[in-house]
């Protein structure tokens, strides 16, 4: 993009500049463009295995549904509990979605198709990814209110204790990989199953792995199952009890726009990222845009995550926490353990 | 060096950091297990010790000893602060059970933390170079951190832990800031490089490098003006864990200092002796004073151990091989003095077997408790340096290398100054002998308290002059493997 | 362009503020926990700014080092001033005061 | 000499005695510390009748090294040979006057004394600087003990006052000693004797050992430890304490700040003389309007002292000998006065002087005793006071006519304290019925008094067999000071103390020269 | 130096995104004003309760759990920072590391069996 700018006749560094603020910009407004339009999925799709319509009334089968609801919270009233901590309270949902915002910044959309390119992307993400935890804390301390409180502190212990098996699974990937970067991630598994496949998912090491990572992405987005941090029975509307307006909008912003990220990571590190599915030129999809495929597996992975929604009852929180740290963390310590071991002997030799 | 030569120097470490391991998990399967836990700590510490001593015996120094690459040194010097530390952590773990039958019995927990309290020490003593000394003070801290509030119903040994635990935390982060420093501007942390870096002249930011880590090292060692947490965290802490606090670590900071100042800070002499004489100076006059107004035993003998780390401080001055041998000798003595003293307060119960440790509750003990306040006397003879109890000994080398070193108006100032120190000793032994009895603490002791109490009375009576050329030998060799570099 | 200097700077800058915030916070005991691992960063950022600086290694690995510590002094800090706070239903600094003399 | 190790023996009876009467009975404790220091007396006594005089410089001597240059090295000179005698003669004695006056907690009590007995032959006996070291610090330990517990009203300001006196002043010394150790490279006492420190190091080192024996001795103003430990402690440790514990601090002059450092002490004589004057005087003032017996004793015994220290610093054999002569008398006299105190204090329990009276008629016996021993307190002739108080004045006229004319006023003084004293309690009407109805002395008394009653004869009469012994040592000690004593003023038309020329140290020979010539117009 | 010249875009990046979110956060407040909506109340600023008043202070105690949870987090995220350099470069290192790696992870595996073992992990 630098040299189309430069071909405008701007100096190198204008050039990269605007280019890099064309590219921020393409993947901001696009990306909040997807989540209203997949929270809209995420209705009907509710709506369908519950044997419903789902919002069908504004616009084209309803279509437009959530630029209504955008356009209702952008009109209304932004309250501030007399007793919260006004600074921090505004602070919060900033906190949030900027953050979510942000983890996009390494995420390939194809070979050349990154904003920045650098070599711990995955690493990046996960650091990322973890300061979501501050947005839901803050906002639960800053309401002054005891539903948002509890909710905050359960979301952070859900978040962090997922967070931990997370790790351990990455590095499961990136031993393999060999490489922190997304796009040497996405390159290593080129033809990895039996040089037809791509991804890691067909590695029968890695293909349990993939699925902890699943159900860890769930945990960690806080969707159900494990949206305990929401349990309206229990805690209203969580940690955004006390907000409205817009505020209230950017939690959900953000929070949909992670759990895209989820079905991204899920995309890239298991599934190929933008490579076809698999190593075979058939058909001539090598021809189709990388950032096609990827748009299509998370897509894929958002199906499965509003099936999961929409089906499973959710976990008590002493399950949740269990789940956790009694089984996700030793299976994947363990699968650490034999993924580098495997590695050692397949890469390094037994001979030492 | 390769591999397994390098194991085969840490074995004891090796050896303390599985037992750890394996005694955690015991601890993890039966929880009343305490007293087994506490019975194998003891054996895998004095394994422990046992491969240790030979390179004590042997005088081991020199390049042989350097194991990883010279960042861990299995000298005769280290060897002598092991042995120092193992055996008072078998004092210490062989107190405790008592002590805790109160409370349900002894938690298993307890000497596993020993034992990693331990293992950090080792490592501390044998550091080489800021990294692993680092890391060997951090697991020594660490545990003790957890070992101060080890009693959780009681208030003020978690009060005891939250302040070890801030100041002590500050103390890293101060000796931390310093070796961050050092590495800067000299590009190594190994000790050797630094000693290389720092022949020349002393830049600004290497001085304050230096400064940092030694004010971070009298943190840890409880030297003046870094002492206020001793006597909160003594009096706190549960009593074996304060004996604990008042042995084990203070050989292994006191040898790290040793080692810090005179390996790697070794060619700036001039720059750390002034601030080594101010802190042992302060040290001894502050502790001495401090202590005269306490009623609370472990407070008091807290201000004690300050007192004494003045009088250790002073053979660190001296910079010679006598000093170091002095420093090692009076240690020895000290441990034996604190480890005996401790007890003797741990020995103290009242009828419905609580402890008391108010200086009042010991008035007249000599009548109702003879033995035990004849030993708690001679205790805090010792400690008054009076002859010809053994703690006279100790000061006796310490000053005597201090004079050799030319550092006479030191030596001088430290003699006058530990007449302070016995006003308040022989303030003890006037409350057992001279007060009317009050008869407070009567119950009965357990035999381990009267063991330990015993043999270190033994030592510090007259007859612990026969181990004086022992001692000094072993404390010749360690001087001589620390000062092989110089 | 930014020099070794500024990084050393920074770093005397948060660790003078991490001293003065357990000296001079009269309130609440969190607030010492975080004023130490401000100490450590600045450590940190001294460690990594030298070994950047060196074009030495050594700095970086013993700024994980540092961070391993720090995490393991964190938690157990937060321990004992759970325990504490059980106790005493407090963690004012001023109330930390059950001992004198 | 080798042979038979007497002197360890010696060391090894009291210790012996002391831990077995720890563990046992009252009165098997007491009967065990009697035959103990019995055992050491005859012990004592062997060591007197086998001492070899004009033989060698030391005798008995036992030596085996220890480590790091040090050594337990025992050995005795004439003049060490007379203290250990004169604290084995006073131990049993002392056993005796606690028999009955302690009744709690007796096994500890004769330990301690046993104790005691130890450390004080220890010191006189020991050849190596830090075994002397210990041995004189150690007795620190258990005169504490024996004046906090079994001691009177005041007993623990008194001890705690004894305890950091005494402890001030022998740290001091220590770091001297450490400093000689290293400058001279040995401990042995008898070849530090002869080593010749540096004169300018002399003056700090000399001040250190006087601040230690200045105490202990004591000398005014660092005397005020005395009147209250002696008022608290009981009659035994106030006989011990009077007897062989001051006698330490005369020994330490004998033994360490005069044949060591000679030249400082030539330089100090002036603030000796001044402070011995300045004692005898005023001590002696004090003791005339004292209440308490024991107190006056103790003031009496501080003036005794002076006159030791100005014998010592005379810087001649007569003065010299004189000290060592008052040493030995004092510790008998102020010893048995003491016991005298004790006796009527048995009866009484009171030491106020005005409760008594007239005690001459209904203790004739006691009496008698009491006057002998005032007596030989005052220095009458024919006992043992008169013999060194005049030969130390002999000595010190040599020196300097003025301090001479003082200290006499003190003997002079003394004579009215003593008879006061006398008077008020021997003498006049019977003011109290229980005073009055006070027996007279048991046979156990008896036993104490006696002796000591012939001792005190003895060495008036005779004091050659006193002399004997260490005529040599102190002959050789006045040949080591030659060097450096000042110029006597006796024969000199200015009387005034030449303090200034005192300081001015002058060259060997000369000084040597005048001090030859001194001596031999005093003959004249 | 290291590079950093691929992080400016992160930042300008962090920057427009924290500049959206601000819009998003204010933007409303104003056109709020604006449009009337705007329209505070002494009800509608109290924190939502059951129709009561609140009895106490909402930030009042809770499960010390939540901080056992925080204390091992610390712990282990800890590990995998250790585990993530590890991951890349144990092919070039050999096996020395792997097996110092697998000391680690060992020792780690006994404090987590120690942990799981004395309760920390049960949420009950």
């Amino acid at each position: 993009m630098t040299a189309f700018f430069q071909s405008l006749g701007m100096s190198y560094e204008w050039a990269w500049f605007v280019a890099t603020i064309a590219g921020i910009l393409l993947i901001a407004l696009p990306l909040m463009l997807a989540v209203a339009m997949i929270i809209y999925v995420d209705r009907k799709v509710w709506a369908a295995i519950a044997l419903r319509r789902g919002p069908n009334v504004v616009g084209p089968f309803g279509l437009l549904q959530s630029f209504a609801d955008g356009l209702k919270v952008f009109l209304q009233e932004t309250i501030i509990p007399s007793a919260a901590n006004k600074g921090l309270f505004l602070i919060a949902p900033i906190l949030t979605f900027t953050v979510a915002l942000l983890a996009w910044a390494v995420i390939p959309f194809g070979p050349e198709a990154v904003l920045a390119d650098i070599n711990i992307g995955l690493l990046y993400v996960l650091a990322i990814s973890s300061l979501g935890v501050y947005g839901v804390v803050v906002s639960g301390w800053a309401s002054n209110s005891k539903y948002p409180f509890f909710s905050a502190m359960r979301a952070a212990a859900q978040m962090i204790s997922y967070e931990v098996s997370i790790g351990f699974l990455l590095v499961c990937v990136i031993m393999w990989a060999g490489t922190n970067n997304m796009n040497g991630i996405i390159e290593a598994q080129r033809g990895h199953g039996l040089g037809i496949v791509n991804g890691f998912f067909f590695n029968p090491l890695l293909f349990p792995i993939w699925v902890m990572f699943l159900i860890s992405a769930l945990a960690e987005t806080a969707r159900a199952p494990f949206d305990l941090t929401e349990a309206e029975s229990e805690l209203v509307a969580g940690y955004q009890t006390e907000y409205s307006s817009m505020s209230f909008a950017l939690f959900w912003l953000g929070e949909y726009a992670n759990v895209l990220l989820m079905c991204a990571l899920n995309a890239i590190l298991f599934f190929g990222g933008w490579l076809p599915p698999l190593n075979v030129d058939l058909i001539p999809w090598f021809d189709i845009p990388g950032w096609i495929w990827l748009f299509a597996k998370i897509f894929l992975f958002f199906l499965i995550f509003s099936w999961v929604k929409a089906t499973v009852p959710r976990f008590r929180y002493d399950q949740l926490m269990r789940l956790g740290w009694k089984v996700f963390l030793p299976l994947s310590l363990l699968f650490v353990v034999l993924v580098s071991g495997w590695l050692m002997i397949t890469r390094y030799g037994v001979a030492a | 060096m390769d591999m397994t030569s390098s194991l085969a120097l840490v074995a004891p470490e090796i050896l303390l950091g599985l037992s750890g391991l394996a005694l955690l998990l015991i601890a993890a399967w039966s929880r009343n297990a305490g007293r087994l836990v506490s019975i194998l700590a003891a054996v895998a510490l004095g394994g422990a010790s046992f491969l240790v001593a030979p390179a004590l015996c042997g005088g081991a120094m020199g390049p042989d000893t350097l194991a990883f690459g010279g960042q861990f040194a299995a000298d005769a010097f280290a060897s002598f602060a092991k042995i120092l530390i193992f055996v008072s952590a078998i004092g210490c773990l062989m107190v405790a059970p008592r002590f805790f039958e109160r409370d349900g019995g002894i938690r298993p927990e307890y000497p596993v933390l020993m034992l990693f309290a331990a293992l950090g020490m080792a490592i501390m003593v044998s550091a080489t170079d800021f990294m692993t000394l680092y890391l060997g003070l951090e697991l020594n801290s660490l545990s003790a951190y957890v070992l101060a509030s080890f009693m959780r119903s009681d208030d003020r040994s978690a009060e005891a832990g939250l302040k070890y635990f801030v100041l002590g935390a500050l103390a890293s982060g101060i000796l931390l800031y310093g070796t961050s420093l050092v590495y800067g501007f000299t590009g190594t942390t190994s000790f050797e490089g630094v000693r290389a870096a720092m022949s020349g002249e002393l830049s600004m930011g290497l001085l304050f490098g230096l400064i940092f880590v030694l004010a971070g090292l009298a943190f840890k060692i409880a030297a003046v003006p870094f002492h206020m947490w001793t006597p909160d965290v003594y009096e706190g802490a549960p009593t074996p864990v304060t004996t604990f606090f008042a042995t084990a670590p203070k050989v292994a900071a006191v040898a790290l200092t040793a080692r810090v100042a005179l390996d790697a800070f070794g060619m700036q002499m001039d720059a750390w002796r002034q601030i080594v004489i101010f802190a042992a100076l302060a040290s001894i006059v502050v502790g001495a004073l401090g202590a005269i107004g306490q009623s609370n035993l472990k407070r008091l003998l807290a201000y004690s151990s300050i007192n004494n780390v003045g009088f250790i401080l002073i053979g660190l001055a001296a910079g010679t091989a006598a000093g170091v041998s002095a420093m090692f000798v009076y240690l020895a003595i000290y441990v034996a003095m604190s480890l005996g003293s401790f007890v003797a307060v741990l020995m103290l119960r009242n009828a419905q077997g609580d402890q008391v440790e108010s200086l009042g509750d010991i008035a007249g003990l000599s009548s109702t408790r003879p033995l035990l306040a004849l030993c708690l006397a001679m205790m805090m003879f010792s400690l008054a340096g009076i002859p010809p109890l053994f703690g006279f000994w100790g000061k006796f080398v310490v000053f005597w290398a201090a004079v050799e070193a030319d550092l006479l108006v030191l030596a001088a100032i430290g003699i006058a100054a530990s007449v302070i120190g016995a006003f308040y000793y022989i303030k003890v032994v006037k409350v057992m002998y001279f007060d009317e009895p009050v008869g407070v603490a009567t119950a009965r002791s357990d035999w381990a308290h009267w063991l330990i109490l015993g043999v270190t009375t033994v030592i510090v009576s007259p007859l612990g002059y026969l181990l004086t050329r022992v001692l000094g030998d072993l404390a010749d060799r360690a001087a001589e493997a620390l000062l092989f570099v110089a | 362009m930014i020099g070794i200097e500024h990084y050393v700077v920074v770093s005397a800058v948060l660790f003078v503020l991490g001293v003065l915030g357990i000296f001079l916070n009269r309130k609440n005991v969190i607030v010492i926990l975080m004023a130490i691992e401000l100490i450590l960063l600045a450590v940190n950022i001294n460690l990594v700014a030298f070994s950047a600086f060196l074009g030495d290694m050594t700095g970086q690995v013993f700024a994980m080092f540092v961070l391993t510590v720090a995490a393991a002094e964190a938690a157990i800090g937060l321990a004992i001033l759970v325990i504490y706070f059980r106790g005493r239903g407090t963690i004012a600094v001023d109330d930390v005061n059950r001992m004198k003399g | 000499m080798g042979g038979f190790p007497i002197l360890s023996l010696m060391l090894a009876v009291p210790l012996l005695a002391g831990i077995a009467c720890l563990f046992a009975e009252a009165k098997a404790a007491r009967t065990i510390a009697l035959a103990a220091t019995l055992i050491d007396l005859a012990l004592g006594i062997a060591l007197w009748l086998n001492f070899d005089i004009g033989g060698a410089q030391w005798q008995y001597t036992e030596r085996y090294e220890l480590f790091a240059g040090f050594s337990y090295a025992l050995g005795i000179d004439g003049i060490a040979l007379l203290l250990i005698v004169l604290s084995t003669f006073l131990m049993p004695i002392c056993i005796l006057a606690s028999w009955e006056a302690i009744q709690k907690r007796v096994g500890e009590y004769m330990a301690a004394f046993l104790l005691m007995e130890l450390l004080m032959i220890g010191v006189f006996a020991a050849q190596d600087l830090f075994l002397f070291y210990i041995f004189f610090e150690a007795g620190l330990i258990p005169m504490y003990l024996i004046i906090g517990i079994w001691g009177g009203q005041d007993r623990i300001y008194a001890s705690y006052k004894f305890f950091l006196y005494t402890l001030l002043g022998s740290v001091l010394m220590l770091i001297a000693m450490l400093w000689m150790v290293n400058e001279a490279g040995t401990t042995d006492i008898p070849t530090l004797m002869q080593y010749d420190f540096p004169p300018g190091a002399q003056t700090w080192l000399w001040l250190a050992f006087f601040a230690s024996f200045a105490v202990k001795m004591p000398m005014w103003p660092v005397h005020t430890w005395l009147p209250d430990a002696h008022v608290q402690a009981p009659t035994a440790g106030s006989v011990i304490l009077a007897g062989v514990l001051l006698k330490m601090g005369g020994y330490g002059f004998i033994r360490f700040s005069l044949p060591m450092f000679p030249e400082a002490s030539a330089q100090f004589v002036w603030l000796v003389w001044g402070l011995s004057m300045a004692a005898v005087v005023i001590t002696s003032l004090i003791a005339l309007v004292q209440q308490d017996m024991k107190k006056l004793i103790a003031y009496s015994s501080v003036a005794h002292m002076a006159i030791v220290t100005v014998g010592l610093f005379a810087f001649n054999v007569q003065g010299l000998e004189g000290a060592m002569i008052v040493m030995l008398s004092h510790g008998l006299v102020s010893g048995a006065l003491f016991l005298c105190v004790g006796v009527i204090y048995d009866r009484l329990h009171t030491r106020e002087i005005d409760r008594y009276g007239g005690l001459a008629i209904n203790m004739p016996k006691y009496a008698l005793f009491f006057m002998l021993f005032t007596m030989a307190s005052i220095g009458l002739p024919g006992t043992s006071g008169f013999v060194g108080e005049f030969l130390s004045l002999a000595g010190i006229y040599q020196a300097n006519s003025w301090v001479t004319l003082v200290c006499t006023t003190g003997i002079i003084l003394g004579a009215g304290y003593m008879l006061y004293l006398y008077w008020r309690i021997a003498f006049g009407v019977q003011k109290n019925a229980d005073a009055a109805a006070m027996p007279d002395l048991n046979p156990r008394e008896w036993a104490m008094l006696a002796p000591i009653a012939a001792a005190v004869l003895w060495m008036g009469v005779y004091p050659e067999s006193f002399l004997a012994p260490m005529r040599q040592d102190i002959a050789a000690l006045d040949a080591r000071l030659s060097r450096a004593a000042p110029d006597g003023d006796a024969h000199l038309a200015a009387g005034t103390p030449r303090a200034e020329a005192a300081n001015a140290v002058a060259g060997e020979h000369e000084a040597g020269h005048d001090a030859t010539d001194g001596e031999a117009e005093g003959a004249h | 130096m290291v590079d950093l010249s691929q992080y400016l875009p992160i930042l300008i990046f962090l920057i427009i995104a924290l500049g959206l979110s601000a819009l998003f956060v204010f933007l409303p407040m104003g056109v709020s004003r604006l449009t009337g909506a705007h329209n505070p109340s002494t009800e509608k600023n109290s924190e939502y309760e059951c129709g009561f008043p609140a009895f106490e202070d909402s930030r009042s105690q809770f499960d010390v759990r939540f901080y056992l949870v925080a204390i091992l987090f610390i712990i282990f995220d800890l590990e995998v920072a250790f585990l993530f350099p590890w991951s890349v470069t144990v092919f070039d290192l050999g096996w020395s590391a792997w097996i110092a790696m697998m000391v680690f992870l060992g020792i780690l595996t006994v404090g987590f069996i120690y942990e799981w073992k004395s309760g920390a992990l049960d949420w009950e």
